[in-house]
């Protein structure tokens, strides 16, 4: 386990630029969770996630693209989309980033670089090393890598190795993330995998793997940008594996009754956001009182993002079989 | 008779079939976890989690079934299958006729699919007639919870794979379900719901419903259709459907998959072939769009086949005057 | 012109469209290998032997056709697909509709399948009705070398995900094709191959050979067919089947696929609502079984629509004298 | 690489019997490559791996039971398939194993624990766990085991890692023996994978695995025997890879043309039949005189066996849609 170096070295905006992300997408998918009760399709959400991509977004620049799956928001919104029009296509409305025919499972949103989001688990995982090969084809932004978030459950799914292998044989500019977070929708992981499983088949590929602390910020920070450096140089593949906990059920709503309370409780404990603000709080870079506002204003713009949704229309009937070709 | 909904329908006939016969088990993402009444009844070899693996979890089901065990395998969504294609039709469908018949699979399929979620066209996918296109398997596609439980209890019983979809419209749907630990609706037997004389509406899973209430309405304006439930797709109950459009002499097919080269198609090609004589309209097709499910709630309600839907088609077909060539010849 | 088989004129395609357009890449198990005028032409960096893993393989292209590539890949045996599902119907068909038209998929697929060969039902499963039931893709089935040279070419600058089906039985065979790299055979446009004014023969692939041999053997019968060579089975092109239909009355699909739920179906329901006033015989389906192809010689040749099938048929068909209900009820 | 400790310890009777088996399968593959000038359908040799089969097979027992793939016929005959009924399957006639319906590539034999045998590469990994599983849950012979068969290509395929996770997982009597045989169809192993793959990726899972020499029978029979005595005592899985060679083409008839004669010529010295002879010959088992009288009663078999399969009907037309149900 990779546990972070950090201490002070960080510049003091960014961790609390990180530290916004991250109560923001805490305090919209509780949102969404609230929401259930007046009638909002389910959703996934990354509430426990939220340092994984953070941490890994703060490694990537602009001109990388991302592929994710149906627990997204958390990868969209460290990305930059706006609440508003998320709400929106999990509301299925005509300003949802997919114009609402998405809904909350497979939001693409191109002009942040989230790309081709597949909710069939390793749907993600096989066009991953396309993105990367057109990449290396010189079809993207120059310089650019392709960075795929996915679960430990997806990482049971023989297109996991089917896209490692042929990414450490072609040689692609890929980033393979692993949000290990112990569950695969009603199933524990070690009910599906020996203990550090995942890890062990990533090594088996020959590539270099790295398993970091999932709910440490910093660390999850630092260990992407060693791997998406060494990608940008040498245009090859790497592994991490980011050890974190799914702390809702899996597809709001879920009573969690199959959760292990102790272990549940254990991960509470580690939580990342009240970890990153302990830390920032010790080291005097945050205070009560600026945290509170920092909440304030995250909460108003979540009201302002519902507030867009609801007025948003309704798509078209003739949408149906818009876009069915090209 | 017991009210229960679908689901419920469908575990209890799990139940009774794992009472019944030990080489019954059952396998899923999340069986036993969800289903913990069968892991109390039947322990954890018997009821098992498995990996996310559909492709080896289907693969395992078919080399279990060959082997003497009678597997009842949930893949939760039917787009999920498309991980289990191989298993599904290249082993199950095909290996007993390749290996001139020396294996048998009797082996169950669950899968859901269907609006009525907002889950989107990688969650809902009606696929059933794919593998009524495939050889080998059997496809059942069921509207109450008496026949989830009856036909699932078929299934098991069969020594053959079948595939059994749950519209998710009608999971939590609610009727009356014999007790009986031993009823059993036949496989490749539809069901009237209706009688009528004028026109036949075939249909099965959730717009079964739909079209019963476009029947009522139809009747208000002294239109009779009579309503034919398919539940099994694939051995398909030719006599049944044949009977009844040779009666009325009008077939409109309903589902809410895609049109092309669906269930609908193959039932206006059946009675072309088999009732043309008796035909005194065009048959019709009233189906989902050629086009991906949509998870926006307004574009799911629009996009699956309506009671307007259906009284449109009845009416114009009603109203047809144009001679066909037939006619004219003689 | 140039005298060349359907396999030369496959790769003359390809190899055209490379030359074009340096976006087109081709991968699949062995290409670079048996391929190798590709190789020395484009390197192998555009002309990719792959791992045996057709679920990763038709998932990198979909990923690399929404990225700005043209990937067109070599699946092999139809069956092969069966580990592609996912990427080619949850992803190539669905992605563009499911993110409100924010990716384009400029992929074709290459598969083979069909009789001929005696290699059985894991590599012979002609499963072109499975694909046109899915949401997305274009689906070619061509049945001659200049059409599959005008067709993989109008494919590969399609911005849509196509599959090309090449039926073993015709890899081999001759035919001219044009030298033009600008021969361009417009997709969802079917040929005329004989015209007729008894009965419409519908086919594709190599039983649209059978159906001319048919026509031939019926013209000495005095009984004119019109064959009808869909080439392109999605978008499926109406316009030319129902003109047809409308002239002659009369409409036998013919394929080598499985009948349930198959193109022939999808035909028989188009006319059935499209051209009923028209017909006057029982629309007609002459298919392979629904069945596992066989590898046996003998058997694989006793299961492909035969010209005394076909010519059976349309006999029956013009004999019939039973009147339509329509016709009765007048 | 584990080569045979194996000098004199072995009965005469049993070198000689999986020699005589070897032969056998060599003669039986030449003389189908032969056939096929005269129409016979194409088939997948295995020449070269004989010893990867006999060693196999003789350290199993009748009630195991074996899931093989395209390339067969190495396994059947080790298995005591008889030639007739092979050729009159290969020929499409009713006395094949099934009854013509299967021709060469997907040929099962019950009757001698041969079963579900796929062409579809990887199919026979998907399989295997389930026979293993009714094995465990007694379903088959007390005792008994499941062994399947696969190249290094399906190594490839994701399906490879799905069944090893679950026969890991759920402790199946099941032994995976992978016959490197250096090519995928008309790609070599190395433009698939890195060298070393398939141990390292079987490893991964967390079972034990060997390596071996798969053309020394002595070796092979060694690394099995152990493999199938530890799987009858713990029911848990094990994995080998039997390092051998594709002698002829991918699918006869196959001009090779694409092969590097040197690698062709480096295997072929290390052809396990000659091999074996050498070994047999040299410590006296064998003379030259015996193997010759041995190869001509097999080169009689095999001509009996092409007689009764030419002499076999052709399949009843109402075959095409029998047993497509149970
Ligand atoms: C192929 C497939 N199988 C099953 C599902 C249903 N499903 C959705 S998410 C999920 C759990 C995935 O687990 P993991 O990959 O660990 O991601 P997590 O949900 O934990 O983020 C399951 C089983 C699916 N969407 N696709
Ligand atoms: C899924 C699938 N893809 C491709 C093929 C075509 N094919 C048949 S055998 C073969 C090579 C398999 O290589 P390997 O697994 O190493 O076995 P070998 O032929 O070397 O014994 C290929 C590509 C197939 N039958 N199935
Ligand atoms: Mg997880
Ligand atoms: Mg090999």
């Amino acid at each position: 386990m990779h546990t972070s170096q950090y201490q002070m070295a960080e510049p003091t905006d960014k961790s609390l630029q990180w530290l916004e992300q991250m109560q923001l997408i805490r305090t919209y998918e509780l949102h969404l969770a609230a929401m259930q009760s007046k009638g909002v399709p389910g959703t996934c959400t990354s509430v426990g996630q939220e340092a994984c991509a953070v941490g890994v977004m703060a490694a990537l620049d602009k001109r990388d693209r991302i592929l994710t799956n149906h627990r997204s928001a958390a990868h969209l919104l460290a990305r930059g989309a706006s609440p508003g029009r998320l709400l929106a296509e999990v509301l299925g409305r005509i300003d949802g980033y997919c114009g609402g025919f998405s809904g909350s499972l497979h939001i693409s949103a191109k002009e942040l670089g989230v790309i081709l989001t597949s909710t069939i688990v390793g749907g993600e995982l096989s066009m991953a090393p396309g993105v990367a090969l057109a990449q290396k084809m010189g079809q993207g932004e120059a310089g650019g890598i392709v960075t795929v978030f996915f679960g430990d459950g997806a990482a049971c799914e023989g297109i996991f190795h089917e896209a490692l292998n042929l990414a450490v044989q072609w040689q692609l500019p890929l980033l393979f993330v692993c949000e290990n977070n112990q569950w695969q929708a009603f199933v524990h992981r070690l009910e599906t995998m020996p203990d550090n499983a995942i890890i062990n088949w990533a090594r088996g590929h020959g590539l270099m793997v790295d398993t970091v602390d999932g709910n440490d910020v910093h660390a999850v920070f630092e260990s992407a940008t060693q791997a998406v450096s060494a990608i940008r140089s040498d245009s090859m593949p790497r592994f991490l594996e980011l050890c974190t906990y799914r702390q809702r059920g899996h597809f709001e709503p879920d009573d969690q009754a199959y959760v292990d309370r102790q272990e549940l409780a254990h991960w509470l404990e580690r939580d990342p956001i009240k970890r990153l603000c302990q830390r920032l709080l010790q080291q005097g870079m945050l205070t009560q009182q600026s945290l509170n506002n920092m909440q304030q204003a995250i909460d108003e713009q979540i009201q302002a993002a519902q507030a867009f949704a609801d007025a948003s229309p309704w798509p078209d009937a003739a949408m149906l079989t818009r876009h069915v070709y090209a | 008779m017991e009210m229960m909904t679908v689901e419920q329908a469908i575990y209890q006939a799990l139940a009774e079939e794992m009472q019944r016969d030990n080489r019954v088990i059952a396998m899923g993402e999340g069986i036993a976890t969800k289903q913990l009444q069968l892991v109390e009844a039947f322990g954890k070899e018997r009821v098992r989690n498995t990996p996310l693996a559909e492709a080896v979890v289907a693969g395992t089901a078919v080399g279990a079934a060959a082997s003497g065990l009678r597997p009842v395998i949930d893949m939760l969504f039917a787009p999920f299958l498309s991980y289990a294609m191989d298993a599904l039709v290249n082993s199950a469908g095909k290996l007993r006729q390749i290996s001139g018949g020396q294996f048998e699979f009797p082996l169950v399929t669950l899968a859901m699919t269907g609006s009525g979620w907002c889950v989107g066209g990688q969650h809902n996918h009606n696929l059933e007639a794919a593998f009524v296109h495939m050889p080998g398997l059997k496809v059942l596609m069921p509207s109450t919870p008496a026949d989830f439980k009856g036909l699932l209890k078929s299934a098991i019983r069969d020594n053959n794979p079948v595939l059994l979809f749950t519209d998710l419209g009608l999971l939590h749907s609610q009727g009356e379900v014999p007790r009986d630990t031993d009823y059993l609706v036949p496989l490749a037997k539809a069901a009237i719901r209706r009688i009528g004389t004028d026109v036949t509406l075939v249909s099965y899973a959730k717009t079964v419903a739909v079209c019963e209430l476009a029947a009522t309405q139809l009747a208000e304006q002294g239109i009779e259709a009579e309503v034919i439930d398919l539940r099994c797709l694939k051995p398909l109950d030719e006599t049944t459907v044949l009977a009844s459009v040779r009666k009325t002499g009008r077939l409109v097919c309903v589902h809410e998959a895609s049109g092309l080269c669906g269930m609908a198609a193959e039932l206006s090609a059946l009675v072309a072939e088999k009732a043309f004589e008796s035909l005194r309209a065009p048959v019709m097709r009233v189906t989902g769009a050629d086009a991906t499910p949509p998870a926006s709630w307004m574009l799911e309600q629009v996009g699956v086949p309506s009671v307007q839907n259906i009284m449109g088609a009845v009416i114009d077909q009603v109203a047809i005057k144009t001679m066909p060539a037939a006619y004219r010849l003689s």
